[in-house]
């Protein structure tokens, strides 16, 4: 049970903000792999991963990084603040 | 260390205020250096500005920017303030300020925090105009300003 | 290219009030940054601070300096404020404002503002203790930090 | 006739914040090198040129200046504002 957050046009993309999902995906990239598989819009929000950033925990984090023991994971475009 | 005063709120602030109490706070430092950003009207073509962010990591990121500030710089305060949610043009977004005895760290720790917020506080700008809404995207000159550091 | 706001003054300003007043005149500049300099107190030791200037020289130097930095970088807005006479320990001693559209030449413009006016603008700085006067001696760092630009 | 300005400590170690000058001086060097003549105390403040700046008709200049056409000249020692 993980919780997923999406922000910006990926959230926009995927037509909501967070959702909790059931995975066995070793890593963020295996947790990509399997959203992308179950609908379009997943597929579309994650089609350039160049132009995706990922938080595990609410830190900054990488599309390899393992999953196990987080408990929130985020995708978002790169930041743009200041 | 001093602690840096940090704030994420949808309010707006009172920027003179907000600078003319942390320079009176800052007593013995010789140098304050603020940063103030506005919501640009791009020649009245921006109907407002939405900010974005990620509650809980975005106080995160910025006290752990602010830490490794006050770890390179010898620092008296520091203070960031930044706005989420919908802007008009012209309004602020967010300042920094930071005080130092000397100016090059009181100026050097503020680019460095201006640095780092754009490209790793977890925020995003869209911009509202009458025919529709974009997202800002990332500057390349944002990400290499990092290198510098 | 807008014109610089140059003050040279006995008397103190209300750093809060002219930063506010600079941000809300700045509209369509997306970037102000202030720079403030303060009297130490140097751990109490010091009693007060006397500024001597060249009157007509300052006024022409100051603008002389904002005029290059307007060359230099595409700027919005310049404010200069610098007093002279006797001042107290924590009072503001001067100030330096820039408006552009990005943050990069708003930063930049203020610190050579700052590194010119300490070296190129004809003020000098003398420290009163309990136990005597000392003129202070311009450091070698301000002088290279000129340098750079 | 020359108007000589003297800031700071020069102004104190030569005792005035002004004067008016008669010389024949072609250059700031032939002026300070009269002054010097003069007594110990323009003497004693010229004694280190390295620490000394000067402005002629109130634009930083140099001790190779040359004096013709100069209505004003002042001497101080390095600007420390800001």
């Amino acid at each position: 049970m993980i919780r997923v957050l999406y922000f910006a046009w990926v959230r926009e993309r995927i037509g909501r903000p967070s959702e909790t999902v059931e995975t066995a995906a070793a890593t963020v990239a295996g947790l990509i792999a399997e959203l992308s598989a179950r609908e379009d819009r997943y597929a579309a929000a994650f089609a350039d991963l160049r132009a995706l950033r990922v938080a595990t925990d609410q830190q900054l984090s990488s599309f390899d990084a393992p999953l196990a023991g987080v408990r929130e994971v985020a995708f978002f475009p790169p930041m743009t603040g200041g | 260390m001093a602690a840096a005063d940090i704030r994420v709120q949808a309010g707006p602030f009172d920027y003179g205020a907000v600078a003319a109490d942390f320079a009176r706070q800052s007593g013995g430092a010789g140098a304050v250096v603020t940063f103030l950003g506005l919501v640009r009207d791009d020649g009245g073509r921006l109907t407002a500005m939405e900010i974005e962010h990620y509650p809980g990591m975005t106080e995160r990121a910025i006290a752990a920017i602010a830490d490794e500030a006050r770890t390179r710089w010898s620092l008296d305060r520091i203070a960031v303030i930044h706005r989420f949610g919908r802007l008009a043009p012209g309004e602020p977004i967010m300042m920094v300020a930071t005080a130092a005895r000397h100016r090059e760290a009181a100026f050097a720790a503020a680019e460095f925090l201006m640095d780092y917020l754009k490209s790793r506080a977890p925020f995003w700008k869209k911009e509202l105009h009458a025919d529709g809404a974009d997202w800002v995207a990332a500057r390349d000159e944002d990400e290499a300003a990092l290198d510098r550091w």
